[in-house]
């Protein structure tokens, strides 16, 4: 056994747990910036396990996918968010809903129930167990940030988060959709950041804030 | 042959309704020590009527002077329903209650339209008051007559007075003592009667019957007075037809429509006598009094239709 | 070949728009290549009707369903090109808010919809709906008002993450057909799938999973209660015409995501699972819609609520299924277009002449806009379900499913329902026309163009309600033909 | 000939409006739609009558036409109808021809001579439709262009309101109407009457019983039965009179023909008997409250809108008897009973249609329908008068008029029903005469005040002093329809027959009892005697002089001492106050002089709404809306919430399915 199988096959089997981890961390995390970091880490550990896959399956169409992953996720998008953050100037706090201590065991209770919620599934179809619930986990995460995180660029990152669980899930269960399909996700996702950014700034620019707990003028 | 007695009783039954007045309020008279009149005054006052002239308000219409006479023609005809010495009538063989009491209302109608038609506030006073005794009153009299018409399976008035007159005295039922009692009520209310309305009455504020002809005079003056004269004759021989027949002449012979005579004479009789006394004997009641009276009247017929479907 | 022409012909008017700064000369392209395009889905209707299917490659295909969405997509598409030709007389200017951002959008925003008809790949299809959300975000929020960013952000959210739940959806699908032995090139190919799905049968707890989250996913585009709360946010702040092509098409293409899922889910492991789940969210979003419409303030979310509220009824009309409920829902879904399509049209007058739509602040408009007031009517009395339109028909139809399928429940609250929304809508809108005008404003003067548009459509609807040509009939058989 | 008339009808009254819109420049058109009109009523009419007689029906698929099965048939139960139809829309028609003319202008006279006969045309849809399809279509067509019309006076304020709550009770009672419908459709897939009348017998009585009972609540809406009758007094009054006159007079009776045709030839036999005890027991409440209602008023049209609720409810208390006599097995009197709701619905079309084109006549002198406004009208408007006098009559059943004669077949059944062996039957058939009794005093009452009020006495205002009688085609009208009304009174043997014949068509072996004949052809007779005996009295000889009313001696009697309509009607009101509960308040200035007022002003209102009635269920629906509407609270988070919440939920449903 080489020594890059050797690493792929530990990527494989300890990818769930970073991930685990920087879901947490994510849920802890006081400010934008902190988060924009911890979630292109996360992307790089998802970039990480595509290429382990792609190295085991030997599959030039994964290794392009992981390359795409890592060009996307982690460095143009957390790039971009990272720069409307700093032009948006306002306060760098994510301001929540929920205490730091509450949000890091909501998303303990949300791996647990992730890791209910897989589990018959993962038996029946013979899937590993642990990577299916990190990606629930994630998608459970998303969610979470979305409602509980009150800046618009929380709920970019939030939603960014749960897209990463859905790809997870995906890569996981099936090793990936047909490459053509894969592209346009990611155009999509691409496309989908940038004008979330344009919204990002019109908000600051006719609110002159971001927080979308504020939007309540359509109601009823 | 059988038209024609049809007729004469008929005739009797228009004819002699000024002497039914005449003779109640001479009983009525001696009931209260007084001499009264002659029981024939009746007919001197609607020939006395009959000759005067005619006043008429300045802004009467047209219906003015029409409504006394459809009145008349209506209470005639009415009258032409009921059996008085044969049991059979005129229009009483295929003329059923129903109709019966809606030709009476008819007249009515027209009475109440007349009496507005006036431009006075006593005409439309008796009117008003004229309408809630009429309404509640018609109820309990098509109630009673329609539970005696159960009984004797038919509605035409001829047909209950064969049934009734083929029964023996005592075999009636408690519908029909019951329908008595209602028919009784309505009958006072309906002719205008102590303890409903006053006929003899002078005080406009409690006038009912009254206050409506108050400007009527002459021949209108004398149909009217002849209509509720023709109209207390005919709901009294109503009430002899229906619940107490027996003495009708059953073939057309001469003897038997004599005897038939005599007997009605002597029911009829009775029956000015009761309400003379009645009259007499009872106040007159305040007018927001009438519908419970009537009320009592509309129990008793609703009692007499129960019966006949328990009783058979 | 058409398919491709047809398909990536907006895409290129599109980029070639954006040329165009003068805003006479971007309508006067946009007219041109819309009645171009028209001609394009023209032909390729034609075609489409004499050869059935139409394939192109292993991404684009054509069939019976196609069509009738294809049909309805081009007549609204057009009125709409052509309404707004006159209604952005006088837009404010501002990056993305002027005339060519506009029309390019809107031919971007056609594009799209054409790619989610015209892909024969779900997870092409799943890109395509994910692309019209972001090709209508910027249209929704054009004009740049507080209320439309918030409704512009709330749209792009709410649908971003709707979809995700429909790739999560369609990544399960995925995975059965793989599981079930279809290739993984071809495992997302609705013609394959469909013929494999009797053996996707294996996989049903997969499939029911997938189904979940494709309704959960694409309900919240299709707007089903509870996930429709971007819908009236993004069709108040809307332009007009924007409005009508986000309630009469985009909800539509939804739709059609949703059957095409329905179709092979239902034809794996029987139609008891869909059906109870789109009776369950199509039950909800009527009842719920219905009163909602009661409390609102503002015509066009009034009109958003009425549309949760019809793609309710269609959803209910698939729910019930059978030939009568799935005609019915088609047919209702096409009426709904047009008669939605009218009443956002007559909001746009509505909002020059009073400034506002804001329902107590409109008063007398059937003296201060007599004709509109009198198309406000007709869309009214059409949206109610009211004969001689063809709204009564679909749902006479829907209900005689119901009724035919004993589903009595079903079919009393439909009837209910019916009332109240016709109470809520009616309330509004006899407000709105009755009474004195607050302020002494001349009414506006009615483009020809817009009439024409608002013509055309009341025609359509008056068409079909009392009297369906056998075309029509025919292109519903075949749509259905290619569910069942 | 007879299916050429029919479609001739329809034709026009199709191209009516078109050639209304189409001419609308030209002035010298402006008669051409009521020509039109009238071709079209008196085709319909001869259809129907071709119908009626036997000579053939009409029966026209329309089916290539519509979406669904559409055809159209003319039995005799819809020719009935549509002769009704006919007989007092033509009428109206010629009112109109010249009221339109008078009162309306501009584009408002095209709309309604463009919904005119658009409205009568849903109306012959209805009538004759022979499926479930073309009826519904009819129905609520009906429904929309009588709204229209009844909002071409204006629409502001409470018309508004009235206008509102008018098309939202519609709507619902349609909606009952279409369940009805489609409740067959397990058992009869076409939905086209004929299949649905042999699929019936294989449903269940439970299902029966709903059909039945969603029909009566659908057509008692449209029919004005209390408590469903809300919206009658609220939108009748305010129509333009012609079309209230259509409205009373025709529209509710396509109600009627409704519930007849489920309770009697859908549904056939098979209903359970509490069925018509049910019907006759609301038909006996809406006959008694609604003339009540009708009495406390003093608005003309509103006063003729509650009498409406209560001749209805007459027709209902004869097809509650028909069904219970149908359940005992009693053909011939259920027959007897059925053809009491037919010929009353006949009478009634053509006696409020008059009573309303009087009310039109009266508003077009005066400019007011408020009684108390009005007053000795006869002198000056001879022919409204005499006309309305013959409307009065018959509504409130006298004998030698119309109205008589469908009462009386109520009454002889009724009482037909004490010999019934079922002693239930047998008690409340003989009772539901005693309310007939009532009500028909109650009617005597209230039309006697509409009548002396309006068109006797002094006038109480300068307009009713001056008015001036009506064109003659508005008299015209009303003459064609008072002439009906004497028609059938005094020889109602001829519609008798025809009524028989439906009777017996929807009541298979009914053999129709002989009384009715022979009774109805003795009717001429007494009408014979009577006429002779008023001839008798008009012969008298008399001397007439015109002296001033008696006014106890004293000078100055003027017309605000008459009794009013208010003062007349108090007795009975005050009889029955706990039917109005009234809210009096008597003004008397100046106050500190109690007994030498110089002006006393009094005013009772009615406080017994039926809006109380629908309160809580309307309450709980803004309440429900209401908080709807709150849970949209505005906040993204929260929407996005209740996203994870539904998918939460759906992926529990899918765990447990």
């Amino acid at each position: 056994m080489g020594l890059v199988e050797f690493a792929a096959a530990k990527t494989l089997a300890s990818s769930a747990v970073f991930l685990f981890i920087t879901v947490l961390l994510m849920a802890a995390a006081k400010r934008t910036n902190r988060c924009i970091k911890l979630f292109a880490i996360q992307c790089a550990v998802i970039t990480a396990q595509i290429a382990a896959l792609a190295f085991m399956r030997h599959s030039a169409e994964a290794f392009a996918v992981a390359a795409l992953v890592f060009l996307v996720k982690v460095i143009a998008i957390p790039y971009a968010l990272l720069r409307i953050s700093r032009q948006l100037k306002v306060t760098p706090a994510v301001v929540v809903s929920t205490t730091p201590v509450q949000s890091v065991f909501i998303v303990a209770g949300l791996m647990l129930l992730a890791f209910a919620v897989v589990q018959p599934y993962a038996r029946a179809f013979a899937l590993d167990s642990e990577m299916l619930a990190a990606a629930t986990a994630i998608i459970l995460t998303g969610g979470f940030l979305m409602i509980s995180r009150k800046k618009a660029l929380m709920q970019v990152i939030g939603l960014l988060v749960l897209e990463n669980g859905i790809f997870l899930a995906a890569l996981t269960t099936t090793f990936g959709m047909p490459f053509v399909i894969e592209m346009g996700i990611f155009f999509d996702l691409l496309v989908c950041v940038l004008l979330l950014g344009i919204f990002v700034f019109r908000i600051r620019e006719t609110f002159e804030h971001v927080d979308v707990s504020r939007l309540r003028r359509l109601k009823g | 042959m059988r038209i024609a007695l049809d007729l004469v009783q008929f005739l009797v039954l228009i004819a002699t309704a000024p002497l039914l007045r005449g003779v109640v309020a001479r009983v009525k008279a001696r009931i209260q020590n007084r001499r009264g009149a002659s029981v024939f005054r009746p007919y001197f006052d609607l020939w006395k009527l009959f000759r005067k002239e005619d006043l008429v308000p300045p802004t009467a219409s047209l219906l003015f002077r029409l409504c006394p006479v459809i009145l008349w023609a209506a209470t005639v005809a009415a009258a032409a329903f009921i059996p008085v010495l044969r049991t059979s009538a005129l229009l009483g063989n295929q003329g059923d209650i129903v109709l019966l009491v809606y030709l009476l209302a008819l007249g009515r109608f027209f009475l109440m339209l007349g009496a507005m038609d006036g431009g006075s506030s006593f005409g439309g006073m008796g009117a008003s008051r004229e309408a809630l005794v009429s309404t509640l009153a018609e109820a309990p009299l098509l109630l009673g007559l329609i539970a005696i018409a159960i009984v004797s399976h038919g509605a035409s008035i001829a047909t209950i007075v064969q049934w009734t007159a083929a029964r023996a005295p005592f075999e009636l039922s408690p519908a029909h003592a019951f329908a008595c009692v209602a028919l009784v009520l309505v009958t006072i209310a309906e002719t205008g009667r102590i303890p409903v309305d006053n006929p003899t009455t002078h005080l406009e504020l409690t006038m009912i019957h009254e206050a409506m002809v108050l400007e009527y005079s002459g021949p209108s003056l004398a149909l009217i007075e002849w209509s509720s004269a023709i109209k207390l004759n005919l709901m009294l021989s109503l009430l002899v037809a229906l619940f107490v027949p027996w003495g009708m002449a059953a073939s057309d012979s001469i003897p038997a429509l004599a005897i038939a005579a005599g007997v009605w004479v002597v029911k009829m009789a009775v029956l000015a006598v009761a309400l003379a006394a009645l009259e007499s004997s009872m106040a007159k009641l305040r007018m927001y009094k009438v519908p419970e009276y009537l009320g009592m009247a509309t129990a008793a017929a609703i009692l007499a239709v129960v019966f006949t479907a328990y009783k058979r | 070949m058409i398919l491709w022409l047809t398909l990536l012909f907006p895409l290129a008017s599109a980029i070639l728009l954006l040329a165009f700064r003068n805003a006479r000369a971007a309508a006067r392209t946009a007219l041109v290549a819309g009645a171009a395009e028209v001609v394009l889905l023209g032909s390729c209707a034609w075609k489409l009707h004499v050869y059935g299917v139409l394939a192109q490659g292993r991404y684009l295909r054509a069939d019976g369903l196609t069509l009738f969405f294809l049909i309805n997509l081009g007549l609204i598409f057009t009125v709409v090109l052509v309404y707004s030709t006159g209604y952005l007389r006088h837009v404010p200017g501002g990056r993305f808010s002027s005339p060519r951002w506009y029309y390019a959008l809107l031919f971007l925003f056609l594009f799209t919809l054409l790619a989610a008809y015209l892909s024969s790949n779900l997870g092409v299809l799943w890109i395509a709906i994910e692309a019209t959300t972001l090709a209508s975000a910027l249209l929704v929020g054009f004009y740049n008002t507080e209320g439309a960013v918030e409704a512009g952000w709330k749209y792009l959210i709410m649908c971003t993450v709707g979809i995700a739940f429909a790739l999560f959806g369609t990544i399960a699908l995925y995975l059965a057909a793989v599981r079930a032995g279809v290739p993984t090139s071809a495992a997302l190919d609705w013609t394959v799938l469909m013929a494999a799905s009797p053996g996707l049968n294996a996989a049903g707890a997969l499939l029911k999973l997938a189904f979940v989250f494709v309704i959960v996913g694409y309900g919240t585009k299709i707007g089903f209660v509870p996930m429709h709360s971007w819908l009236p946010d993004a069709h108040a702040d809307a332009p007009a015409p924007i409005s009508a092509m986000l309630s009469a098409v985009l909800l539509n293409c939804a739709m059609y995501a949703l059957l095409r899922m329905e179709a092979i889910t239902s034809h794996a492991i029987g139609t008891g699972f869909s059906h109870a789940l789109l009776l369950a969210f199509g039950g909800l979003s009527l009842i719920a819609a219905v009163f909602l419409m009661i409390v609102q303030r503002d015509l066009k979310r009034l009109l958003a609520y009425s549309s949760i509220e019809h793609m309710g009824i269609v959803a209910l009309g698939v729910g019930i299924g059978g030939p009568l409920g799935l005609s019915g829902a088609l047919l209702h879904a096409f009426n709904h277009s047009l008669a939605k399509t009218l009443l956002f049209f007559t909001t746009g007058k509505v909002r020059d002449t009073f400034g506002t739509l804001r329902i107590d602040r409109i008063r007398g408009m059937a003296s201060v806009l007599p004709y509109t007031s009198a198309i406000l009517i007709v869309g009214g009395v059409a949206l109610a379900g009211l004969p001689p339109f063809g709204l009564f028909i679909s749902e006479f139809t829907i209900l005689i499913s119901a009724f035919a399928g004993s589903h009595y429940v079903l079919a009393v609250l439909m009837l209910v329902a019916f009332s109240i929304g016709f109470g809520a809508l009616f309330f509004h809108l006899q407000r709105m026309l009755s009474g004195e005008p607050h302020a002494s404003r001349g009414g506006i003067k009615i483009l020809a163009s817009e009439a024409g548009a608002m013509c055309v459509c009341g025609v359509c609807l008056l068409v079909l309600g009392l009297y369906i040509p056998p075309a029509f009939t025919s292109m519903l058989h075949n749509a259905m033909a290619v569910l069942q | 000939m007879i299916n050429l008339s029919f479609n001739s009808c329809l034709v026009l009254l199709l191209a009516a409006p078109v050639v209304t819109l189409a001419l609308a420049r030209w002035k010298n058109t402006r008669y051409l739609p009521a020509f039109l009109l009238l071709a079209a009523l008196i085709a319909s009419g001869g259809a129907a009558l071709g119908t009626l007689l036997g000579r053939g029906g009409v029966s026209l698929d329309l089916t290539w036409l519509a979406p669904y099965p559409f055809a159209l048939a003319l039995d005799r139960l819809s020719a009935w109808f549509l002769l009704l139809l006919s007989a007092a829309g033509a009428p109206v028609v010629l009112f109109s021809a010249s009221y339109v003319e008078r009162h309306y202008k501009g584009a408002r006279r095209h709309w309604l001579w463009a919904l005119l006969p658009l409205f009568l045309l849903s109306m012959a849809l209805v009538l004759t439709a022979a499926t479930a399809f073309a009826f519904l279509f009819g129905w609520e067509l009906m429904t929309l262009f009588s709204a229209g019309l009844v909002a071409i006076d204006g629409f502001d304020g409470e018309r508004r309101r009235s206008i509102f709550i008018y098309l939202v009770m519609m709507h619902a009672g349609a909606a009952a109407v279409i369940g009805a419908f489609l409740g067959f459709l397990p058992h009869a897939a076409n939905l086209d009457f004929a299949s649905v009348r042999a699929g019936a017998p294989f449903m269940t009585v439970g299902a029966r019983a709903t059909i039945f009972l969603l029909a009566f609540v659908g057509f008692g809406v449209k029919a004005g039965i209390v408590p469903l009758h809300l919206w009658l007094p609220k939108a009748h009054p305010i129509a333009p009179s012609p079309v209230s006159a259509l409205m009373s007079g025709v529209m509710l009776k396509t109600a009627v023909y409704g519930f007849i045709r489920f309770a009697f030839d859908l549904l056939g036999a098979g209903i359970p008997a509490w069925c018509g005890y049910l019907v006759l027991v609301a038909g006996a409440v809406s006959a008694l409250l609604g003339i009540l209602y009708g009495l406390y008023e003093h608005d003309l049209k509103r006063l003729l809108a509650y009498s409406s609720v209560e001749n209805i409810g007459i027709v209902f208390m004869g097809m509650g008897a028909a069904m219970i006599f149908n359940a005992q097995g009693a053909l011939g009197w259920a027959a007897l009973a059925l053809m009491g709701a037919l010929l009353h619905s006949l009478n009634h079309a053509l006696f409020k249609s008059l009573l309303f084109l009087g009310a039109g006549a009266i508003t077009d002198a005066t400019h007011t329908q408020d009684l108390e406004k009005l007053g000795g009208l006869l002198g000056n408007m001879r022919g409204t008068g005499i006309a309305i006098l013959v409307a009065c009559c018959s509504i409130i059943g006298l004998p030698l008029f119309n109205g008589f004669t469908g009462e009386w077949l109520a009454f002889r059944s009724f009482l037909a029903g004490g010999e019934l062996s079922d002693v239930k039957a047998a008690i409340v058939l003989p009772l539901a005469a005693g309310v007939l009794a009532l009500v028909g005093g109650l009617a005597a009452a209230c039309f006697a005040k509409v009548y002396s009020v309006a068109f006797l006495g002094r006038p109480r205002s300068a307009e009713a002093a001056h008015a001036h009688d009506v064109p003659w085609a508005m008299q015209a009208g009303m003459a064609l329809l008072a002439a009906a009304c004497i028609a059938i009174g005094v020889a109602p043997s001829m519609v008798l027959g025809l009524a028989g014949s439906i009777a017996q068509q929807l009541i298979p072996g009914a053999v129709v009892p002989v009384a009715a004949g022979t009774f109805f052809q003795f009717i001429p007779w007494v009408a014979v005697f009577v006429l002779a005996v008023v001839v008798l009295g008009l012969l008298i000889p008399r001397v007439s002089r015109i002296t001033p009313t008696w006014a106890c001696g004293m000078p100055g009697l003027d017309s605000r001492m008459q009794y009013t309509s208010t003062s007349f009607s108090k007795p009975v009101r005050k009889v029955f106050n706990r039917v109005y509960q009234p809210q009096r308040t008597v003004e008397i200035l100046p106050a500190n002089q109690p007994f030498f007022p110089s002006s006393i002003s009094y005013r009772s209102v009615r406080t017994t709404t039926y809006e109380r009635l629908y309160r809580p269920a309307v309450n709980a629906i803004i309440n429900a809306a209401r908080g709807l509407g709150r849970a949209q609270t505005g906040n993204i988070q929260v929407y996005l919430l209740y996203m994870f919440l539904a998918l939460i939920a759906a992926l529990i449903y899918m765990r447990f399915s």
